[in-house]
């Protein structure tokens, strides 16, 4: 494990490494060198499963962050390569001849966050959602909730009640309602 | 034609194609008019009198459901198959095909890609036919009333008999919806598939509204 | 093909003689199990309405909707559950801050109108109601810690004999760990007359953002350290957490708050360094909580203010009231000094009606607040009440605050069982214990000891300090033996009211007692001095009952341009008193800006 | 081994189509040799809702493709708009035939994000809850397997015996199908009076059954020629094609979360999965059923090596403004199919960042599944497909 982090370090530029626990850790590594860096760790290290590939948006820093988790059934140990890309041209080098079901997350990917992976077999297919016109969905800026009240149909007649606000009119009917807001002060 | 058919049916399965006959001979196969009627759906006759009562008995006591498991309720169907629950001496029993059953069941929530397949299904069922909702997830949205995929309430899309509580309901819960349904089948309650004709426009709007690739005629009988 | 494979499987044909394992009458034959969660009961008396139930439930599948009547710690509210979105997950039940709801073993419902799907458990009857199983909270856990985290104090010890701080505050740790209880439920906000931003200054202590806490207290309290260490808190007496465990310490989180923000720090914190100057002139008669409240709102809104203190130094009953060992005096200058920094004036030892008249005020001023509080004790009138060596509390309190000696007896009696009647009876004992080395004092109340209206860790605290507290006892007749009183006879006291609520107390003259004390101190509530309001004024202003000056919601009296407030309208309460001073701004300013 | 005579192949190749240098099939479906025919989503040997979109040339599958999201709710954004524990609930609808994986992967993610240790009583009563759970999907699973070959006996006997397991989450845990048991920092009670006696009788009846079973189906000849040699995955496919749990076992490779990765209390179990190498669907039938066997075992041991009380959760901070510290971690577990992980991102609020759950039917039901059902025949899907343990609602979330 020791050796491996170290050659991710030397080889690719690997940094920001994080134990999470024993036989887990996390790295990051650069675009231009992630494709080569599983590579690397599939056929010289023995990462020879590819547990998961999924994105995280990070929405602040304009990146998403893909994560390619491996896993060594050998060794019994697990890294996680973080890849950084930018959000506004969200593009990734393929990885599906490593693995025949990397087209499937690669899939998902591009419908779910809009990730395109040139070259990646059935890309373009439909994987999970038909007919599908808005943001990517699990892009942070899409609301699912606003979705969701505007394209179907919530039964309406739900009304509820703040029981702080509630009780205030209750308890202190005379209260008038200009007392607490922060007028007071024109620099709040 | 062609210009409209084409803003419509963007399915490749829906394009004019040559297929070859069992003989060897090549025919032309136009899917929307070979494949789907043409015609608007038309309500059954309702009868009166000792014929419709006599019906209506024989109707409920041969509820057929249809085997499509749509959501997480129809882990609690096959259950009821089974010689615990054994639905069979309630003159429940499932079928395979849309074609020989009358009882929809909607176990839960709808994925929108279900849905379009749900109506497909239900639409083909003869009449009189009749729909049961299972869970929260039919009746406001459920655990899923903020997801951008799934249905919030099935009566916009299909009419809906029955409604059973629970997340998900029990398979004696379901008993009892069954035991409920008959009941309004006896009462002669049971025409909801004719509202479905009746309020076709509506319906299909709704419908509309949430599949947006609706590439497929508005008849599917 | 193997022949035994081929008949094998047969054996199968052995079940044929075994019993059906079929259910015969599945929709009556199974109840669910006893933990089973069915359909939600609550039960309405208990529940409180704090709706924590609908901020757990992730499927926003509950309403609070009004049912019962508001009371105190009670909203009124009552969850009204759509089972068209539930899940049954019970998070609801588990976080219920009362144990109030919980689910039956029902579970079939069937029916033809999804509409019924929404009930209020509870109100609308169902079936379920009565039985006793199905789900309730696990005895064995909490999503919450129930436990107060313990603020460390002086120990009696220490406490006697010195008038030093006697609680040390909270740390960091133990503050955040406090304020983590809280469910942000708001009950506190709606109880508190401040209506201060309780939940939400808590949740800048879990942020660890003090400034915005500072800013929270100030939106609605001017006088946080103060208030952080004497409010009557009437927010944690219905806290929601108090019905499993202890409520939330909100005071001492307040004082957290204030004492971890350095007073230099405050304009730049709570950005009040370029206000917009007014040319309005407001007069403040009485510099206690709400004098001080309504000169630091009307100051924010750049009015020139002015104050008028009768004593020599600022504060009123806050300083004069209440001991050194509750409340130091350098916070109250903390406070005091930081409303003072915003341009609001102040003029001491100036006696209203005698060193300058009401109206000449109402004349010079555009408009005039006064909160001059309750400063005369009261005496209970019995027999030998009127000897000099027969104190009112009002007075010590004053004079020990002053610096003043007093003649503190060996032996003493304190009448009343209010927090007043605490606070001398602790400070007297300090004096005794400086004095003569030792602790000789009892404390009466009319009122049984769960009903003494002092705080329950005053009454605690107190007995630690060497105090005998003996509540539930009538003064009858002080003896005095030349001149100087030896001792207070009693009678049992059996109750205070009669069956429609008047105060009539019931006594037992059979049950009696006799205790000795050559100093016998009155605490029994105080009375108002509005003197300095003239006969000809009297005229004018509307009175209300109890000798009350009439006011409208703005505490305008039918003078348009005095207003009144604090203990003279409210009876005495430091957070009445700096609500309705917060409020009477409100009304100056809506008076004297009309166009807004 | 000797294959089944029931499964060959036609032998003459000319009408089928060739292969590319990738193994994959060049289908015209214009010379009109070809028969495009969708099996699902309403299809009874579908498990669960997903379809196939199978190319066949007689009844031969020459092409097929795994058309998924039909249950696909979105729970991973759902998730983000959650805070902590109320992804509890939400989570468990993940796979709905085994939903306590679902909550244990994701209250240990919590767990060793947040940095929480969980007392002992809970970690032994989240073993026995996770044992329960594989032994009831697996009692549903092995003779589902013959259902798949229209042997509906055993399913009937395996479903009975199921609804009593169900029962016995109904006592522990208030929840018949979704238990909402196991909890961030816990679990949500303990064994109620007599649990420990009725689950053994229990037990004995899964005895009774499991020789039942095994004349019904392994004894059985029908089941026998038509299992063997069906749904073959060669050894080197494992790691590629991510294959685990009993596919992987039956093809000889030791995949086994339980042994390789301990969690909760499993180092302290005795148990040694079963594997063997034929790896075709009678194998994974065979690893299922000794899986089952184990399960039994191991519902034994824990029931005895458990202490009768403690603490069943640990303290954790206010559940309703619960703050995760920035973070990431994959925790996982061994369901009935095989290694089931979460990965969780969290960015230091109430609410994680990202949840991202990888079931096995992932990878076993998309490109696994097609190569597979390759040269198969239409009436072998649905046993192919069972034989696979595919759960579709855990592919799409």
């Amino acid at each position: 494990m020791q050796d491996t982090i170290k050659n991710l370090t030397e080889r690719f530029g690997a940094s920001n490494m994080i134990e999470k626990k024993p036989g887990l850790i996390f790295i990051t590594i650069e675009q231009s060198k992630a494709i080569s860096a599983v590579t690397y760790l599939r056929d010289i290290e023995g990462y020879t499963v590819l547990t998961l590939l999924t994105a995280v948006d990070w929405i602040e820093d304009n990146v998403f962050q893909l994560t390619y988790l491996l896993n060594n059934p050998e060794q019994i140990t697990e890294i996680g390569l973080r890849v950084m890309i930018d959000r506004e041209k969200a593009e990734m080098e393929s990885a599906h001849h490593l693995w025949p079901n990397v087209e499937v997350y690669q899939r998902e990917l591009k419908e779910m966050y809009g990730i395109n992976f040139p070259g990646s077999p059935r890309i373009d297919e439909n994987f999970i959602l038909e007919g599908w016109n808005d943001k990517p969905p699990y892009r942070r800026d899409f609301d699912t909730k606003e979705y969701a009240e505007n394209n179907f149909f919530p039964r309406p007649g739900r009304k509820t009640n703040d029981p702080a606000e509630y009780m205030k009119q209750k308890m202190y009917p005379n209260n008038p309602s200009d007392y607490t807001n922060k007028k007071y002060n024109p620099n709040r | 034609m062609e210009e409209e058919r084409k803003d419509k049916f963007l399915a490749p399965e829906n394009e004019i194609r040559q297929v070859a006959a069992p003989d060897g001979s090549i025919i032309e196969v136009d899917p929307l008019e070979d494949y789907f009627t043409q015609e608007r759906p038309k309500p059954y006759k309702v009868r009166k009198g000792p014929v419709e009562n006599f019906l209506n008995w024989a109707r409920a006591e041969s509820l057929w459901v249809l085997g499509f498991g749509t959501g997480c309720g129809s882990i609690e169907i096959p259950p009821l198959v089974t010689p615990r629950y054994d639905m069979f001496r309630f003159g429940v029993q499932m079928r395979a095909t849309p074609r020989q059953s009358n009882v929809f069941i909607i176990s839960g929530y709808l994925s929108v890609k279900t849905l379009k397949r749900v109506i497909r299904t239900y639409e083909q069922m003869p009449s009189p036919k009749y729909v049961m909702g299972l869970g929260s997830c039919t009746i406001n949205g459920g655990m899923y009333f903020d997801s951008y995929n799934t249905i919030n309430r099935l009566d916009h899309y299909l009419p809906v008999d029955v409604y059973i509580a629970g997340c998900m309901p029990r398979p004696e819960a379901l008993l009892a919806g069954f035991a409920k349904l008959k009941e309004l089948i006896k009462e002669g309650k049971g025409h909801k598939a004719n509202e479905y004709v009746e309020n076709f426009d509506w319906y299909k709007d709704n419908q509309k509204k949430v599949i947006n690739d609706w590439n497929m005629p508005d008849y599917n009988w | 093909m193997d022949i035994k494979k081929l008949l094998t499987p047969l054996t199968a044909w052995g079940n044929i003689t075994k019993d059906p394992v079929t259910i015969k009458d599945p929709l009556n034959e199974r109840p669910g199990a006893d933990r089973y969660r069915g359909f939600h009961r609550n039960d309405v008396e208990v529940c409180i309405g704090c709706g924590t139930c609908e901020e757990i439930c992730e499927n926003e599948a509950i309403d609070m909707v009004a049912i019962a009547e508001t009371k105190d710690g009670d909203s009124g509210l009552r969850p009204m559950i759509d089972y068209g979105r539930c899940c049954w997950c019970a998070l609801c039940v588990d976080v219920c801050t009362t144990n109030s709801l919980s689910m039956s073993n029902e579970y079939t419902w069937v029916t033809t109108d999804p509409e019924d799907f929404r009930f209020v458990p509870g109100v609308d009857k169902k079936d379920w109601d009565k039985g006793d199983k199905g789900w309730k909270k696990p005895e064995n856990y909490e999503f919450y810690s129930i436990k107060r985290v313990h603020m460390e104090e002086l120990s009696p010890e220490e406490r006697n004999g010195s008038f030093i701080e006697m609680m040390k505050g909270y740390s960091k740790e133990q503050a955040e760990k406090e304020a983590d209880r809280c469910v942000e439920c708001g009950i506190c906000t709606a109880t508190c007359p401040a209506h201060m931003g309780i939940p939400e200054y808590i949740k800048a202590i879990r942020n660890d953002d003090l400034e915005e806490g500072l800013r929270i207290l100030y939106d609605t309290n001017p006088l946080p350290e103060i208030c952080g260490r004497i409010c009557t808190h009437k927010c944690e007496s219905v806290c929601s957490m108090g019905h499993k465990g202890d409520p939330i310490s909100i005071r001492w989180l307040k004082r957290y708050i204030a004492d971890q923000n350095p007073s230099e720090k405050y304009k730049k914190i709570l950005e009040v360094e370029n206000l917009q100057p007014k040319d309005k002139k407001v007069a403040i008669i009485g510099s206690g909580p709400s004098g001080l409240s309504a000169a630091h709102y009307l100051a924010l809104m750049g009015y020139q203010v002015k104050i008028f203190e009768k004593l020599e130094k600022a504060g009123g009953m806050m300083r004069y009231g209440i001991p050194e060992y509750r409340l130091p005096y350098d916070q109250i200058d903390k406070d005091i000094n930081y409303i003072l920094s915003l341009g609001v004036e102040i003029e001491y030892n100036v006696n209203i009606g005698t060193d300058i008249s009401l109206e000449q005020l109402g004349k010079d001023y555009d408009a005039v607040f006064s909160g001059t509080g309750l400063q005369l004790g009261r005496s209970t009138g019995i027999e030998g009440s009127d000897n000099e060596h027969v104190y009112y509390s009002t007075d010590l309190l004053r004079k020990i605050a002053q610096g003043e000696e007093i003649e503190v007896a060996e032996s003493i009696v304190v009448i009343g069982g209010g927090n007043v009647a605490m606070d001398i009876t602790r400070s007297l004992a300090r004096l005794q214990k400086e004095k003569y080395g030792k602790i000789q004092i009892i404390t009466t109340s009319l009122e049984k000891e769960e009903n003494m209206p002092a705080d329950r860790e005053e009454v605690v605290e107190a007995r630690e300090e060497g105090c005998v507290i003996n509540p539930g006892w009538a003064p009858k007749s002080i003896e005095i033996k030349d001149g100087i009183p030896t001792g207070l006879h009693v009678v049992k006291c059996n109750s205070l009211f009669d069956g429609e609520g008047r105060f009539n107390p019931q006594c037992d003259l059979d049950v009696k007692e006799f205790w000795p004390g050559t100093m016998i101190v009155q605490s029994i509530g105080q009375g108002m001095d509005i003197s300095y309001i003239t006969e000809e004024m009297r005229e004018k202003l509307e009175f209300g009952p109890r000798g009350r000056v009439q006011t409208d919601e703005y505490f305008q009296t039918s003078l348009k341009w005095l207003f009144m407030g604090g203990d003279i309208i409210q009876g005495p309460d430091v957070i009445h008193g700096i609500a309705n001073g917060h409020m009477a701004a409100v009304g100056i300013d809506r008076m004297l800006n009309p166009e807004k | 081994m000797e294959k089944s005579k029931l499964f060959t192949l036609n032998e003459d190749r000319s009408l089928y189509p060739e292969h590319d240098e990738n193994g994959k099939p060049i289908v015209d479906l214009s010379s009109h040799k070809f028969l495009k025919i969708w099996q699902g989503p309403q299809h009874p040997g579908v498990t669960g809702n997903m379809s196939l979109e199978l190319t066949v040339s007689g009844d031969e599958i020459v092409e097929s493709k795994t058309h998924v999201g039909y249950l696909h709710r979105g729970f991973e954004k759902l998730m983000e708009r959650r805070k902590y524990i109320q992804c509890f609930p939400t989570c468990i609808r993940m796979c709905v035939a085994e939903p306590d994986p679902n909550e244990y992967v994701l209250s240990n993610a919590i767990e060793e994000l947040s940095g929480i240790e969980v007392p002992e009583m809970a970690k032994w009563l989240r073993t026995l809850v996770l044992e329960m759970a594989r032994l009831q999907v697996l009692l549903r699973g092995v003779p589902g397997q013959a259902g798949t070959f229209a042997l509906g006996l055993g399913y009937q006997w395996g479903n009975y015996l199921r609804d009593l397991i169900l029962d016995s989450f109904e006592e522990l845990t208030g929840g018949r199908v979704y238990h909402m048991y196991i909890l961030p920092g816990g679990v949500r009670g303990l064994l109620p009076d007599g649990f420990k006696k009725r689950m053994e009788d229990k037990l004995k009846l899964i005895d009774e059954f499991m020789i039942k079973i095994d004349k019904l189906i392994f004894q059985n000849v029908v089941f026998e020629s038509r299992a063997r040699g069906l749904g073959y995955i060669p050894k080197e496919w494992v790691d590629v094609y991510g294959v685990y749990g009993p596919a992987a076992r039956a093809a000889g490779v030791m995949r086994d979360v339980r042994k390789t990765n301990p969690y909760l209390k499993y180092s302290e179990l005795d148990f040694e999965p079963y594997t063997t190498t034929d790896s075709d669907v009678f194998a994974r039938t065979e690893v299922r059923y000794n899986d089952l066997k184990m399960t039994v075992d191991l519902i034994r041991q824990i029931m005895a090596k458990m202490p009768e009380k403690g603490d069943i959760k640990a303290e954790t901070p206010n559940v309703m403004h619960w703050k995760i510290p920035k973070g990431e971690t994959y925790s996982k577990c061994e369901s009935s199919r095989g290694e089931y992980g979460m990965y969780m991102v969290s960015d230091g609020s109430d609410k994680p960042r990202r949840v991202n759950l990888k079931g096995p039917s992932y990878t076993h039901a998309n490109a696994l599944l097609d190569r597979l059902l390759i040269n198969a025949n239409i009436a072998d899907t649905a046993a192919i497909m069972v034989s696979l343990a595919t759960c579709p609602p855990e592919i799409e979330r």
